[in-house]
């Protein structure tokens, strides 16, 4: 009887089972690798206008507040009306063209339609305001903003990212004064510092790492 | 053959029949082989594919429509939260271990009644497990993410809770599919060869060339396949036990009076291995009239599987009295309850004729006549399979319809799409199983050539000593 | 896995004798091994008891593989629901204990089980060589009969006693119904 | 919870009133426009819907009105698209784009911080009387009503129909637009034919110019009316309630000589006497009266004692199901037992046995009680019947006391007399202009008078309404009206207690208010809020600059002693009465228990309520007793394992005049009687509520206004019932314990199990949240099911879906009765019992409901991959499964009316397809209050976190709150000796615990129930 099968082919009956056998791995890490948390940061979204939080925040070293008026004591840090960006440019940078947007917007009503850059899942309840309360800096979750040109999102706000610091705050926590300030020098008993702080604001990782506190 | 050759196997064997007087090696190679090869199919057999796609294409329309609607399709409800998805699933996964059972414990048993029916048996467990699979998985509110149910690293830093018995489901399942799957496949691979060898077109050398992975049947290997076949018979064993031990738990682990009960585990293994083996029956004995397999597949074996039927019959029967008598005896005002009402509430009519399927149309199978009268047997399979349907339909419904809170009791009635999507599944297992039977050897070669051996040289047991 | 020779011109493989019945298949290998024949193999339709003894080729590692395997499985199996429950994200279920094992041996055996039995299919192919869909002694003929319904003994040419007349005879001693000379 | 001092709500509202309004423009122009697509008309859809400034903010923000997302919307951006909200029907498939878009303000309105919701001091009336709301606003979106504790009518709890009432303002079918004769005009059209016709009634003085009200009670209307006669001195106007108290008022002028409103002083009464009166679930004040009652009924250690009531009723009314002793006859007869009781009080007792015996022992307590007791007779009982009740409060001294008297609070004439005549001055073809602003008289006037085809004989007549309904249908206009949620007014309460009211939110549809519509007929062009104000100006609203008083009133929600003063009453005895009982089957007139006179018929909130005493929604039912049910040979088994729905359908005829409803069996009705109740059938209600149930109105005469002779016979045929409580007894599973009062400290057969567990047990040392039910209290309102459902996002699934027992309420009242003559009830509310050994949790294999730190058993929705095996293992059932996409049903229909998202409750996910569902214990209240606490640095205080239904319960039966505080009422309650949690040997471990139902029968009449 002749073969049925050429000499080669004992190679690749055992190739096939090997490469399926790495197929399956292969397969699990891509989809590791490919969880939106570790991915999408570092990347700036056109807005209507190249609006600069380093020129604004750092160069001219104005507070966040200034513009973020909701963060201390509402769940929305809210991004600033139109008005608040006239109060200075009705004086200054008049007949900028990357400033036509936000004039026309002012003088037509209409308001900017900004991309949004940091967002979670509308499942998921965020309130700034607690935060800022106990501690946490805005740096700590949008990473150094004031040097950002156009902004991008530093982390993607996956449950895991957030479990993170709910799991063990006292890596993160700063002095309450401290939580908006960019040049903050991350202290090296931060450890230490992180729960006496926790201590002080009764801050209880059994409380926070409930799924209540951001699911509802 | 001569007839003293004849007269010598009766001898041996006594008077069970396992095999045909006349075969010899080559004559069993080639009748379990020209099935596949050459013999042209018999008309029942396009018949039956025929019906078999008619319920996969319901099946399919079935599916779509649920993705589609949602859960609501069905008549499941607040507080009946199962239906029809989990008692198929529980009647399928127990029609499945009759093939485990056939081939793996009866193997370590020392049946040799076993061979012969044993890879049909096999082939119905991997089908029947894939329409039970389907069910846990179509029943979820939302399927799409039906994989959060599977231990993996994820960016939720989610898992399962494995205290929850849906969760070891996931796993008995799955493992239990794998290594039938195995056993399976283990069992063909000799067979594999030799359709390889016989087969003339060129296209079947190589399909079954691929899949018989080039066995040539060489000493060394036949002894490490041999090894290895016991072992996975040895774990089947133990595991098909588990597996249904671990779907009763599904009810046995709730607190609901008519689930929360200890004897589950047993008695539902019992009643798979009851079930399957009614639908091997069912299988078998249109089988091989249309094949003329009555050679192979004997009078002998049916009257085996008939009896192990009746056997567990009556362990499952025995499930129920105890049930009654915990009833009374708990002194449980819910237990009392709830098995008044299963006697005499809405669906009493339901529990009756479970009690008759189960409990009574068994008992004739005391009788030798009834258990070799191919008609009789098949009336019975038929009864039976729709008894263990009945019998989840109690367990699941009756217990919820009406459990604590007096104010939450209501019915639950089956919609066209529950009945459909269940006979869907049905036709896909009649598809798979018609389709095997045409594509691959449906009788172990090797193993009847085996068996053979042993009926004409009587040193069975011996060389079994070696094998172990 | 059984490294094979990658061969271009055809050349003499060796003699594969056919018989009836195992037990002469038996008789004819024991006879080859006292002849002094080292490169053997033997070809059934069925596993023949006692053969693999009769070539000294019998070989136990299945088992050892499948226990090993068991047992690591399970073991991880137990040890995935520990981490889980208890370390990685503890959760208060039901008032239940993180650490609440009797609902955990479940997983733990079903995860032994499935590990044993890719183990026992795995060991064995690799142990036998397999898939090996190539292999010389195809090119015998009458080579299908061994998966029908005769015993087939093969020796090969690599034998340091292989001798083409000798060989050839000494097969035909053994009572073989026919030795065919492999030629691949 | 705060009320925010609303100073700026002006500013607010004029800045509101400055956005852009559609240019009233003329129909041929409309015809142009309406080709080229210039959006000019709120009415043309497809037009806005291309407008792209709208489409864009449609697009933008709809899809997410479900999420807390509202952050950055401008107010009057969203006014605007929220008036345009329609337009979403042509665009409804907006879709979630992968990059969101924030849009920020461009002018930020002061003293609105997004993302914090403002709370809102308002009153909404029914049938008149003010009820004071706080209503919770988010970024200009009222999302939930809740009692004013300031307010006397209310003190903070609310009834079922008020909580609807934020449903009726987002009705997708409320009316669009401006119509003449079904086609639209523009307001400038519609009012230059008015004024023309007006300025014609000058020559006559207006003897031609009706007006058809429904009762009210605002002062600033009473003042436009004024201004209007001193134009027009024969102007008349007329009055219409289907719910009318003529009887009370006409009883009062027999007893007093002239029509006073009774005020009663529950507070003060031991013995209360029900003559056929639902003081607790009906009519002005009952609210308020349910919490007065019930504060003499909270059996507690420190005072283990409680009122008494007797009812003698003719239906199966919620406060009958409160009695300690109930007598049910038929209608007719209660007048004569009224008589006997007076002749009983006045000449000492006499007589015994049956009837009598309850009389006289009855008699004797009230007697044992002068000045403590009650007697109080229903509206539907005749004049005579209140005349005779008031001469037995006042032989019990009980006027001053327990009943007082003041000027009446609404319009007294007799509605009936008012409509005759309307209707009788229509035919004669006197009426040259006929306005009839809000009712609905065309459904529910008396049919004899055929009203409905006398408006067509007006020379013009003009429909203000929410709703295009049946009278509109019959009307010339039909004019948007604003809800009183989006309109300046003010009103009184039961008690003369005046409320101003201000707008949450621009009218949605453009509609505009009486006070509005009023000022336009007198050419005063002035914002309603002028005018409002000018009344109070006038009126005066105390010590101080008016500016300030006036923005304190806002903020308060309540005019400083506004009540009016009692009256001195001088009572003439009324003659004796010869009884007037008829024989045979009597019909009973009822307002519907959920969707009242018709008015909320379109609300499927109110339509999915179960009805008390028959658990149905979605219908109205001819209700009779299991004897006379037996006597017609109607087979219900009320006692089946699972009592299904199917319920013969029966031909009721009145005087001639037939109607055919579905007939079901309630235990404690009397026999020969059959009551029906107002409000179904009704042609023109909108998309839910057309079709539903049969028209009781349409055998409801002008001399039958409440009962009368009538017969009942069976066509044969059945339909089906949707039913959520389909068992009736409590199967010995000692759901509700009863006992009698005096039995207060004897424990009886039921002893505390002992608290075993075969784990180690879970500490909670911080918050324990816990909840315990006084099934005492509890009338069965279900006031709390619909607070829970507007504050949850909780979806209705319509008829058929409760029908396969799918209803989605997360509390729900279980009704239960020992006996089918002479039964006695017991309600149980049932929420999640957040048990600390959860059944539930073990069972999710995704870990989608697991336990936190305080012991609440949560449920993550976004986590739940829907296998229902919690809700299967639940031993309560409380647990609510999304079958479908239940955000397409009626009421929820997101997807179609995307007005109804404003609605959503922000910090509540709203749940999709195949997820469960169960309450929460309302954690999105418990989780604001611990932030606010947290910023605070204190712990949250008792008190703080208020569950939505403990807010909304009239009688305060619930109680939530820490139990590890010591000084917590729930620490006190749970301490209490007959404390006790469902099915304890389950060991679940229920945080919700219940107190037992406490009775308290009179010892002379153990037999007489």
């Amino acid at each position: 009887m002749p073969q049925v099968f050429s000499a080669k082919s004992n190679v690749l009956a055992r190739a096939t089972f090997l490469i399926a056998g790495l197929m399956l791995l292969v397969i699990i890490l891509a989809g590791m690798y490919m969880t939106p948390y570790t991915h999408r940061t570092g990347v700036a979204l056109d807005q209507p206008t190249p609006f600069s939080h380093k020129h604004h925040a750092k160069e001219l070293g104005i507070d966040c507040r200034y513009c973020h008026t909701g963060a201390e004591e509402a769940p929305y840090a809210g991004i600033p009306a139109t008005e608040v960006c006239m109060t200075c440019h009705s004086q200054i940078w008049t007949n900028s063209p990357l400033l036509l947007p936000v004039q026309e917007s002012y003088l037509k009503n209409i308001p900017l339609r900004w991309n949004k850059v940091n967002k979670v899942p509308d499942f998921v309840y965020f309130d700034h305001s607690i935060h800022i309360d106990r501690g946490v800096s805005c740096f700590t979750c949008h990473g150094d903003v004031t040097e950002m040109n156009l902004t991008f999102k530093t982390n993607a706000f996956e449950m895991l990212y957030c479990l993170d610091c709910h799991r063990n705050p006292e890596e993160f926590l700063r002095p309450t004064d401290e939580v908006f300030n960019a040049n903050y020098e991350t202290p090296p008993n931060q450890e230490d510092l992180g729960r006496q702080l926790m201590e002080k604001h009764a801050i209880d990782t059994k409380q926070i790492e409930d799924c209540w506190v951001c699911h509802r | 053959m001569s007839q003293a050759l004849h007269d010598k196997e009766i001898a041996d064997i006594g008077t069970e029949q396992l095999i045909g007087a006349e075969h010899s090696n080559s004559s069993l190679t080639s009748k379990i082989g020209d099935i596949v090869l050459k013999q042209p199919s018999p008309k029942q057999w396009f018949v039956s594919l025929g019906f078999a796609l008619l319920g996969l294409s319901g099946l399919l329309v079935a599916i779509a429509w649920l993705l589609y609607e949602g859960i609501g399709i069905w008549g499941v409800n607040i507080p009946v939260g199962w239906g029809f998805a989990i008692i198929n699933f529980v009647w399928w996964i127990g029609i499945g271990h009759a093939g485990t059972l056939i081939s793996a414990i009866l193997l370590l048993m020392r049946q040799r009644w076993r061979t012969s029916i044993n890879r049909l048996a096999e082939t119905m467990t991997l089908f029947a497990v894939m329409c039970a699979g389907m069910f846990p998985l179509l029943h979820l509110g939302r399927p799409g993410v039906f994989y959060w149910l599977f231990p993996y690293p994820n960016a939720l830093g989610m898992w399962p809770n494995f205290r929850s018995p849906l969760v070891w489901d996931v796993f008995a399942v799955s493992t239990y599919f794998t290594v039938s799957l195995v056993f399976w496949y283990v069992g063909l691979i000799p067979d594999l060869a030799s359709l390889r060898d016989r087969a003339k077109k060129r296209i079947v050398q190589v399909a079954m060339g691929f899949l018989a992975l080039g066995w040539r049947g060489s000493a060394s290997h036949w002894y490490r396949y041999e090894s290895a076949y016991l072992l996975l018979a040895g774990l089947s064993t133990p595991l098909v036990v588990s597996v249904h031990s671990i779907v009763s738990l599904d009810f046995a682990v709730s607190i609901i009076p008519g689930w929360h009960t200890t004897i589950f585990p047993p008695y539902f293994v019992a009643g798979a291995v009851y079930s399957g083996f009614a639908m091997v029956l069912t299988i078998v004995i249109p089988l091989r009239a249309w094949y003329k397999l009555r050679d192979l597949i004997t009078i002998d074996h049916l009257d085996w599987m008939a009896r192990i039927t009746l056997v567990t019959g009556l362990i499952v029967f025995y499930g129920y009295l105890t049930e009654i008598f915990y009833a009374w005896y708990s002194g449980n005002v819910f237990e009392s309850f709830m098995m008044a009402n299963r006697m005499t509430g809405p669906y009493s009519a339901f529990y009756w004729s479970l009690i008759f399927c189960n409990g009574i149309a068994p008992q004739i199978l005391w009788w030798r006549a009834a258990r070799r009268n191919i008609i009789v047997l098949f009336v019975m399979s038929l009864i039976v399979n729709i008894g263990m349907w009945l019998e989840r339909f109690i367990i699941v419904i009756t217990s919820l319809h009406a459990d604590f809170m007096p104010s939450s009791w209501d019915m639950y009635t089956p919609t066209f799409w529950d009945i459909l999507l269940y006979v869907g599944t049905i036709g896909f297992f009649l598809t798979g199983m018609v389709l095997f039977v045409r594509l691959l050897p449906a009788i172990p070669i090797a193993e009847m050539k085996h068996l053979l051996h042993q009926k004409l040289h009587g040193h069975a047991h011996a060389s079994e000593e070696v094998k172990a | 896995m059984a490294h094979h020779p990658t061969v271009i011109e055809p050349k003499l493989r060796g003699f594969t004798a056919h018989y009836e019945t195992p037990e002469a298949l038996i008789e004819a290998a024991r006879s080859a091994r006292e002849a002094g024949y080292s490169r053997l193999d033997a070809l059934t339709p069925y596993a023949v008891e006692g053969l693999v003894e009769v070539l000294g080729q019998r070989d136990d590692t299945v088992p050892k593989i499948v226990l090993t395997g068991g047992v690591l499985g399970a073991l991880s199996g137990l040890a995935l629901q520990t981490y889980v429950a208890v370390f990685d994200y503890p959760m208060n279920i039901g008032g239940r204990p993180n650490f609440s094992w009797p609902s955990f041996i479940p997983i733990t055996f079903e995860c032994g089980v499935l590990a044993a039995a890719l183990s026992a299919l795995v060991g064995m192919l690799m142990l036998n060589g397999l898939p090996r869909p190539h292999h010389p002694v195809f090119d015998a003929p009458e080579i299908e009969r061994a998966t029908d319904d005769r015993f087939v003994l093969f020796i090969e040419s690599e034998d340091p006693q292989f001798n083409t007349s000798e060989t050839r005879e000494f097969l035909k001693e053994t009572g073989a119904v026919s030795v065919q000379e492999v030629i691949s | 919870m705060e009320t925010r001092q609303n100073v700026n709500r002006a500013d607010e509202t004029k800045g509101a009133s400055e956005m852009p309004r559609p240019k009233r423009i003329s129909i041929g122009e409309l015809r142009e426009r309406l080709k080229s697509g210039d959006p000019g008309v709120w009415r043309s859809l497809e037009e806005i819907a291309d407008d792209d400034e709208v489409k864009a903010f449609l697009d933008q923000e709809f899809p997410r009105h479900t999420a807390p997302w509202m952050g950055e919307m401008d107010r009057r951006q969203f006014l605007r698209l929220a008036g345009a909200s329609l337009a979403l029907a042509g665009l409804a498939g907006c879709r979630i784009r992968p990059i969101k878009e924030i849009v920020p303000y461009v002018k930020a309105p002061e003293n609105l911080v997004p993302g914090i919701p403002k709370f809102y001091a308002t009153a909404l009336t029914l049938g008149g009387y003010a009820t004071g709301v706080l209503v919770e606003s988010h970024e200009g979106r009222p999302t939930k009503l809740d009692g004013n504790p300031e307010h006397p009518a209310s003190l903070g709890s609310t009834n079922a129909l008020t909580q609807a009432m934020i449903l009726e303002l987002y009705d997708p079918d409320r009316s669009q637009s401006l119509t003449r004769d079904g086609k639209y005009v523009t307001p400038a059209e519609f009012e230059a034919d008015v004024k023309a016709r007006l300025r014609r009634q000058l020559a006559t003085g207006g003897e031609g110019i009706r007006f058809l009200l429904p009762s009210g009670s605002s002062p600033t209307i009473e003042r436009l009316f004024a201004r209007l006669q001193e134009r027009y001195p024969q102007l008349r106007r007329h009055y219409w309630d289907a719910v009318h108290r003529d009887s009370v008022y006409e009883g009062a002028r027999l007893s007093f000589g002239r029509p006073l409103e009774p005020v009663y002083r529950f507070d003060r009464a031991d013995v209360v006497v029900s003559l056929d009166a639902d003081f607790l679930f009906e009519g002005p004040g009952s609210v308020r009266y349910a919490r007065d009652f019930a504060d003499r009924r909270r059996v507690r250690k420190d005072a283990p004692t409680m009122n008494r009531l007797y009812v003698v009723e003719s239906t199966m009314s919620v406060t009958g199901g409160m009695a300690d002793h109930r007598l049910s006859m038929r209608p007719s007869e209660v007048e004569a037992f009224a008589e006997a009781l007076r002749s009983a009080i006045r000449d000492g007792v006499s007589g015994e046995g049956g009837q009598n015996a309850f009389l006289s022992a009855m008699a004797q307590d009230l007697l044992a009680n002068p000045g403590a007791s009650i007697v109080i007779a229903g509206e539907n009982q005749p004049a005579a019947v209140h005349a005779l009740v008031n001469e037995i409060n006042a032989l019990l001294d009980n006027h001053g006391s327990t009943v007082q008297w003041i000027e009446p609070v609404v319009n007294p004439e007799s509605r009936l007399e008012s409509i005759r005549e309307l209707t009788a001055d229509l035919q004669d073809g006197k009426v040259e202009l006929l306005f009839v602003f809000g009712g609905n008289p065309a459904y529910d006037a008396p049919v004899d008078l055929q009203f409905d085809e006398a408006i067509r004989r007006a020379g013009l007549s003009v429909r203000l309404g929410l709703n295009e309904d049946e009278t509109s249908a019959h009307c010339r206009y039909h004019i948007p009206l604003a809800h009183e949620l989006e309109s300046w007014g003010d009103a009184r309460a039961f008690d003369g207690t005046a409320s101003i009211q201000q707008p949450l939110i621009e009218p949605l549809f453009n509609g505009r208010s009486v006070v509005t519509f009023l000022a336009m007929l007198l050419g005063d062009e002035r914002h309603e809020r002028e005018i409002v104000k000018e009344t109070w100006q006038l009126a005066g609203l105390g010590e101080g600059a008016f500016e300030d008083v006036w923005s304190a009133t806002l903020a308060k929600g309540v005019v400083p002693n506004s009540a009016f003063a009692p009256q001195e009453v001088s009572l003439n005895p009324f003659p004796a009465v010869a009884s007037r009982a008829s024989s045979g089957l009597e019909v009973r007139f009822k307002p519907d228990p959920t969707v009242y006179d018709g008015r909320f018929t379109n609300s499927p909130w109110l339509q999915e309520l179960p009805k008390p005493f028959l658990q149905a929604t979605w219908d109205n039912v001819m209700m009779v007793s299991p004897r006379t049910a037996e006597g017609l040979g109607i087979e219900i088994d009320l006692g089946a394992v699972v009592v299904g729905g199917a319920a013969p359908i029966a031909e009721l005829t009145v005087g001639g005049r037939k109607v055919t409803g579905a007939v079901w069996i309630v235990p404690g009705h009397p026999d020969d009687t059959v009551t029906v109740t107002l409000g179904y059938g009704r042609e023109k209600a909108g998309r839910v509520g057309t079709g539903t149930g049969f028209n009781a109105c349409a055998v409801r005469s002008h001399e039958a206004s409440w009962f009368a002779p009538a017969s009942l016979a069976l066509t044969g045929e059945k339909t089906q019932l949707a039913l959520t409580q389909h068992h009736y007894s409590m199967e010995n599973r000692g759901v509700v314990h009863e006992m009698e009062v005096g039995k207060y400290g004897h424990k009886e057969h039921h002893a505390a199990h002992e608290e075993m567990n075969l784990y180690p047990d879970r500490e909670y040392d911080g918050n324990k949240w816990a909840m315990v039910i006084d099934t005492t209290l509890c009338t069965g309102c279900n006031a709390c099911v619909a607070a829970c459902v507007a504050e949850n996002n909780i979806a209705t699934v319509g008829k058929d879906e409760v029908i396969r027992s799918r209803e989605m309420h997360w509390i729900r009242i279980d009704r239960y009765f020992d006996d089918l003559d002479n039964p006695r009830y017991a309600h149980v509310p049932v929420p999640c019992m957040q048990c600390e050994n959860a059944p539930c949790e073990v069972v999710c294999p995704v870990a989608a409901t697991a336990h936190d730190n305080e012991g609440l058993n949560m449920m993550v929705y976004n986590r739940c991959v829907g296998t229902r095996y919690c809700s299967n293992n639940c031993p309560y059932k409380v647990r609510r499964f999304n079958f479908y996409k239940y955000t397409l049903y009626p009421g929820t229909w997101d997807e179609e009316t995307p007005v109804t998202k404003l609605l959503r409750n922000p910090n509540v996910t709203v749940r999709g397809r195949g997820v469960m569902e169960k309450c929460t214990y309302c954690v999105q209240r418990i989780s604001a209050a611990r932030r606010r606490a947290k910023k605070e640095d204190r712990p949250i205080r008792d008190g703080e976190v208020v569950t939505a239904c403990q807010a909304a319960c009239p009688t305060q039966a619930i109680v939530f709150g820490n139990w590890n505080d010591p000084n917590a009422r729930v620490a006190a309650e749970k301490a209490e000796p007959h404390h006790y949690v469902l099915m304890e040997e389950l060991n679940a471990r229920p945080r919700t615990g219940y107190l037992p139902k406490f009775r308290n029968p009179n010892p002379a009449m153990k037999e007489a129930r």
